[in-house]
């Protein structure tokens, strides 16, 4: 077998020196009537050969987002990746090496969470950032635990623009916690009054910007309520790319911001993994979940990184730490800074305003449909569409003429009577013909 | 040459990517433009190449050495995984397409789930976790469903923690709402069944056991320790970290475990990547399987789709506990996992953990004599673990020994961990190390226990001496926290 | 430009510096008339994502040979190349590296020589054997040249069964140095009388094997004619995978041992970039063209590798040098060493081996057919098929029905008579499925 | 740790592939089964990646430092180019498919063709040679035949050569039959054309003309010269190793040369590989046009297809010197400069030359105080050349100062060439260098330099200290070649 270096002489050699018969005695402390003779029901091992056909035929069942003309978002964003970030998490060095335990020989990974943790906290506007969480939506569920933990209060408030699926998590993690969460309805033209769920006995307000519906939120207000009231205001980004050319967070008085980092540098990857991005003010720093990278000295006197604050991790405290997270997301985090040094300000501007442009763009062409409404007054590159037929059935039978039109509300919100709404996002990937592919769709499905 | 950080070398007009301007338009933002120019400078791409290449050089990998860290299972990465998890058909589609377009996608996820249960003779399986302790999490969140359903979410609100058991096992408990309860071991590193029974009561929710443990030792009594916590009317959660010791050898099911989560990076080479992403499924028995979460595979005739609420989960009968994350789990490590269990099939993977214990045992076996053993030289499973007992007295630490590893150009090994001996080395090569790696690796440690015997000392306590960094100082970095880049006061460092 | 790392301030800095008032003044031994003021006629830079989309427009126009069923060789040969070979090549430390001119920051490319010349001397079962040379074609050039020095004579006798690319390559290049060539014509079945065209006066013979219609040569008689009258034995392998399972050429007498290494490591690539391989007796060393890499030690006396022998390059002797080669095919020869370490004798035996049952095996699929006669006794993967209609045809209906057939003669043998000769080579990558397609396409159009 | 060669540690029966085995059959070899075993160990999968990891750290690379060998154009490798050579359209394709198969094949190679063509304003392009110094043969062939065709193959014996020319120039020559006759030049480091016209006669059939030349310079009479050699009835070549200094500034159409190869993997950022593959295109002026080798691709209505062989040819009214090589030349390089010029476009390759100039005299600017310039502190092309006046006595030769450079964590610049000056070093930083980064080689190289002056000889000589190796005995090397691993003696050498 090509992965096992051993050969039958080498382990006979090894059990002799051990001073066993049988590779079998070292397995005797398992109960005999458990022991299993192998895998009788499983396929015997295949070359590589056999493998790329096999995994290449399912791989082949699926559609590309690169294929087709595509619109899909909510939540994660189809960009353009370049191929040096891709190569770059692939060196040895990083793709095989473990958590950073021991700093002398693990700079490298060291120094580009430090690097990945200030760009996070610039792009949010704030002044701290871990070194990366699962993803958006599980950042959102440690953010509302932290909140508890700061305000020593046990009650969320989620906005009704928030993506589903997170204040799901949300929901899941503090039920089994047995915190209080309340959930507004969906919210589609972003502007439910989330002023009035704040009062004493709320821990935090989770609000989505851009939100679900692809409505920029202006937070100054929320914020200030928040404050006014001993609560934190947290805020959810799933479109990283946002922050190159919308308020951030942090300049409208967030306490923690959280969101998903997968657009930048990261492919789609049907889901996972992503990268969760999580940053907050100096002044929450030890209540803070996850891994931090922090600057110290050799004993030389030499700048280097270390993992640090980790007596608020599970490893040193166990059943007091902040979270049982034991991990990052490390290699996405490195794709992730990878793809920021390249964009640098200047690109990532240039990349958010083209896609800015683009929604623009394609916000226009739909508008010569009569059948369809743009209900969005302000959006970055993702608005919702309201149909006059069931959104599901027409992004089926687009997808059944080969284009992928968006994501239909009814799969996210199913039961709330928004069937007629389309959520429609537009990047740097779109061209000409794919906006014309999908306006002539709809004018045919419509 | 020392690297400078980015924000040191970066220009602000500087851009590695090149962008199409658009045409003119009219935003929609609606008065919230960004304003402050962001502030990230920028690198050209042959700097940003250059810059992180030279990173790298600062990393240690598997491909790099042999790398024992014990409980960690550092396999060889198969850039097979890479190439397949790359294939367009997986790593380019959106988790929110239409069902009828990832059609494939769900298939793998099937299969993979199939094997996973043959594995590891369970029941059912969720996939989503998005890594190990997030797995945790999910089963115990299952067995606090499970428990509720019952209606005795008041009363069971303790769960028994073996004292070797994973950091993250406490975190996990506490974190929703269980008590902890420690259990003793034995001296010989086991847990016994006596314990368990004078532990558990009708407040028990469950016990989570780590199994093979974190000492390295298979649980012999594992079966009656199972029935103990039943017959009690609780739950069995195994950590599923050691789960590659096993694999072929015996199944979780068959030992008596209500819930396991799968380290796909431990068991079935996903890579590490410096600190994840890792991918935690968890493997259910017919107790738990209605509370798995949402979102789930299920098979309609011919068509593959996903559950994803609960609604729908009810009509199938499910009762899922909630949802763990946004999508549907870590496709790309799914991937990759698959690809190593299909490359070594059922004979490559019985094999494979049989060489992993191997692997530790000869390094017991060639390292007994100069190191000591907390409970015996007794054969372990697929790591060994010794404590500091022969440095007693030496002026070398463990601490001290694994930093003159580094200098000997290896990682060191897992060291103070598991908590339950003192100043533990748990040393796992796995089953990707040659017997030449080994006697090499051996050959080293020997002599630097040599030179603790002839008093060395200045070898350990300095150490590294040939590393990128010497030692660093991790209370001043924790003291004084420095968390991000700031731009310098006018004198500032120079790059060396 | 994302790959132009100064900017605008930068450049006017370094202008002051170098004391010149613009960027012209640096360009001023340019006669004033001739300067251009750019590029007029070309178009302006394009981002990473446009130049993907061109490109993979361009590549979408082509059929690659894993899409279809493959039986295309002559000379180049679709392998299973392993994920780890690609990954290691482009190594940052290797792909980015120059001709190991500085040894001591060089060891890793010059020891990789060091084991690639191991390795091809081995496999073609010689004493030494260089670092590379172009491909194939170039080598075997080169061959005859080095016979001419070995032997000063100046006269060359071509195979009949030689690659006619390989033959136009050296008539080409001993025309231009004024050597003479015999060629002796197509000889589609191996059988043709080489001994009689050896006498006093011709340096060397150049024998293929398997040669081009897929005949096993047995050279050991030629190879005794040529040192009875002192001239040299080349042999040339176009399919290296082929020393797995055939006698080596140097088993049976050659004195240099020429080949194309593409089918170990390398890709097809349209053809380019391959590996040639060049492997002699000692005695022969110093007359050996290409680049060499050899032992010694460095001053604290531990082992390193250099490049040596060089006296017989360009760069020292200049109009004396053996050849005017003054690179090798570096990557690709890493590929092979990788491809042949990863094999091992026992994978390469066995991956021969396959190679030659799925050709035995074809070749009893297409015995069914009436129209088809296999025409080879001997063979390793590939044999010439008789067709009772031109093979030129037959090959582009096939192409036209998603199959590749493989090449007919009459591509390479032009109005040589031999249109209804089909050449068919079967790889590892042939399934069954693919044999019945050939079968059951050519039952059509035949 | 040192690293063993695979024969040291691989075991012949140990393979890193698995094959499957067969169904039995007969097989058809015909009694010539190899039979010796080959003899090769295999490394697994997990060994070799190791192994080959492992030697790659000990190499040197543009994407881990600076690296100004000059004449060498070590600029910046895009990843871009990478990927798309290996899309499977160009990677996967095979050179004798049906033309049907591979329009998008010839569609890149023609349309390269025609950017090489503006770019230089020549009129024909051979594609096929497999690097420069195979372009320069097939350009001096191409020069050959043209003199043949016009009946002066016996009269037309000579060729001139500067003696700063490339060392590839004479021995191409020579190989085809040509005699070298040298051109002296002027203290300036340029040709005199006033040398060109004394050297040359009706027996003369070419020069070989570098320009910019080999010491940086552009040769500023060559209009002149061109004139010089054209009235004789001879043709210009031109080694096009140098054109990255002027694309977009110059074309060699205009200045009168009859042919010229160029190196895509100098100019057009293709990758040295460590020594290869490079690719060598020929373009050809009008005089030369209709002798370029076969094969090419030509144009008929909306299809491309391939000439092959000499009667299709002369349908298309060429006549062809012959064939350079099996096969079309080297695709994966057309695809890499290809896509290197579309990133660039117009803009960015002459900002390209433009920069790559900058650096060269930023570089000179800054250390012609310390350094000695041969030819006076004025302005160069792409590259700088030093020589050793200011080395003199001090103990210090050219090449103890390259190989302290490595110390310093650089590259060294190309020693001793061109031989034209005494202790040449040349420097060509490239346009892929930041001013940072020059900023920090000028300072180390002063450094360096200040060294020298100080007297500190063994930093020097006794260089390099922090390399993989020392200073290597390349005499022994030559004078016992060792070119092949052997089994050992029973004594072996133990890997450290």
């Amino acid at each position: 077998m090509r992965y096992l270096p051993l050969n039958d002489i080498e382990r006979a050699d090894m059990l002799a020196r051990i001073g066993v018969g049988s590779i079998d005695d070292l397995f005797a402390d398992i109960p005999a009537d458990k022991r299993r003779p192998g895998l009788p029901n499983l396929p015997t091992r295949k070359g590589e050969l056999e493998v790329e056909r096999l995994l290449g035929r399912m791989a082949a069942k699926n559609t590309p987002a690169s294929s087709v003309p595509f619109f899909v978002g909510a939540g994660a964003y189809k960009h353009h990746v370049p191929a040096t970030v891709d190569h770059l998490i692939q060196r040895s060095e990083f793709l095989t090496s473990y958590t950073p335990y021991q700093p002398e020989i693990a700079q490298g990974t060291l120094q580009y969470l430090f690097e990945f943790q200030t760009q996070v906290a610039a792009l949010a506007g704030m002044e701290v950032a871990n070194a990366s969480m699962y993803d958006g939506s599980t950042a959102c569920g440690e953010a509302v635990l932290m909140a508890h933990r700061v305000t020593r209060r046990r009650k969320a408030v989620l906005s009704g623009g928030l993506h589903p699926q997170y204040a799901e998590v949300v929901r899941t993690l503090s039920g089994m916690a047995e915190d209080e969460v309340v959930t507004l309805p969906p919210d589609v033209a972003g502007t439910e009054d989330l002023l009035a769920a704040i009062d004493g006995s709320v821990s935090c307000v989770v609000v989505q910007t851009p939100d679900l519906f692809g409505n920029l939120r202006d937070l100054r207000a929320v914020a200030d309520k928040c404050h006014a009231e001993g609560a934190l205001l947290v805020a959810v980004v799933t479109e990283a790319l946002s922050f190159g050319l919308v308020t951030p967070p942090g300049a409208m008085g967030a306490d923690i911001v959280v969101g998903e980092g997968q657009s930048i540098g990261n492919g789609l990857n049907f889901g996972g993994p992503y990268v969760g991005l999580f940053a907050t003010r100096s002044k929450y720093v030890r209540q803070m979940p996850g891994r931090l990278c922090g600057e110290t000295v050799d004993s030389e006197g030499r700048r280097g990184f270390v993992l640090t604050l980790s007596t608020r991790e599970q490893h040193i405290r166990r059943d007091k730490a902040t979270s049982n997270i034991c991990t990052n997301s490390g290699l996405c985090s490195l794709a992730f800074t990878i793809h920021m040094t390249l964009l640098g300000s200047a690109g990532l501007q240039r990349l958010a305003r083209l896609n800015h442009a683009h929604a623009v763009r394609l916000h226009e062409a739909l508008e010569s449909l009569p059948q369809v409404e743009v209900l969005n007054k302000r959006y970055f590159n993702e608005f919702t569409l309201r149909l006059n037929k069931p959104a599901a059935a027409v992004v089926q039978a687009l997808a059944d003429k080969g284009i992928m039109a968006g994501v239909p509300v009814s799969r996210l919100h199913p039961g709330a009577g928004l069937d007629g709404l389309l959520l429609v996002a537009s990047t740097e990937m779109n061209t000409d013909e794919d906006r014309a592919a999908l306006v002539a769709g709809l004018k045919e499905v419509l | 040459q020392e690297e400078p950080l980015i924000f040191e070398i970066g220009r602000p007009e500087t851009t590695g990517v090149d962008v199409d301007e658009p045409a003119p338009f009219e935003p929609r933002l609606g008065g919230l433009e960004r304003t402050d120019g962001v502030g990230l400078p920028g690198l050209s791409e042959p700097e940003a190449m250059r810059h992180y290449v030279r990173l790298s050089q600062k990393n240690y990998g598997i491909d790099t050495g042999l790398f024992p860290l014990g409980s960690c299972t550092m396999k060889h990465n198969p850039r097979l995984n890479e190439r397949m998890a790359r294939l367009p058909g997986f790593a380019d589609v959106h988790p929110l397409q239409p069902f009828s377009t990832v059609q494939g996608a769900f298939e793998l996820m099937d299969t993979l789930a199939a094997w996973l249960l043959e594995l590891t003779g369970m029941q059912a399986v969720a996939m989503s976790p998005k890594a190990g302790a997030h797995g945790e999490l999910c089963g115990m969140m299952a067995i606090k469903a499970a428990i509720a359903a019952k209606g005795e979410a008041a009363t069971r609100r303790v769960v028994l923690v073996p004292d070797s058991a994973h950091g993250t096992n406490p975190a996990t408990a506490a974190l929703i709402g269980f008590t902890v309860r420690p259990v003793p071991a034995r001296p010989d590193g086991t847990v016994d069944p006596a314990a368990v029974q004078a532990a558990i009561g009708p407040d028990v929710a469950a016990i989570m056991l780590t199994n093979p443990n974190t000492c390295g030792l298979f649980e012999r009594d594992v079966v009656e320790i199972a029935r103990i916590v039943h017959e009690a009317g609780a739950y069995f959660y195994a950590d599923g970290a050691n789960f590659n010791a096993i694999v072929g050898k015996a199944r979780p099911g068959d030992l008596g475990v209500d819930a396991m989560h799968i380290n796909l990076h431990k068991t079935f080479s996903t890579p590490h990547g410096g600190g994840g992403p890792g991918s935690g499924p968890v493997v259910l028995s017919d107790r738990l399987a209605a509370f798995a979460p949402v979102p789930f595979v299920v098979r309609d005739g011919e068509r593959f789709r996903l559950v994803e609420d609960e609604a729908d989960a009810a009509r199938q009968g499910a009762r899922p506990f909630g949802r763990l994350t946004a999508f549907h789990g870590q496709m790309g490590m799914f991937v990759r996992a698959m690809a190593y269990m299909l490359s070594h099939g059922a004979d490559g993977m019985k094999q494979a953990s049989e060489d992993a214990v191997l692997n530790a045992n000869y390094v017991r076996a060639c390292l007994a004599d100069l190191m000591s053993l907390p409970f015996g030289n007794r054969p372990c499973m697929h790591e060994v673990l010794f404590d500091d007992a022969w440095l007693k007295d030496t002026g070398v630490t463990t601490l001290d020994f694994a930093k003159a590893m580094i200098d000997e150009g290896y990682h060191p090994m897992t060291v103070y961990f598991p908590l339950v001996v003192h100043g533990a080395m748990l040393v796992e090569p796995t089953e990707s190390e040659s017997k030449a790696s080994l006697d090499l690796f051996i050959a080293t440690l020997r002599d630097l226990a040599m030179a603790v015997r002839r008093g060395d000392v200045e070898r350990f306590t300095g150490a590294p001496y040939h590393a990128p960094r010497r030692r660093l100082d991790e209370t001043r970095a924790a003291r004084q926290p420095v968390l991000r880049w700031t731009p310098p006061e006018p004198i500032r460092e120079a790059a060396e």
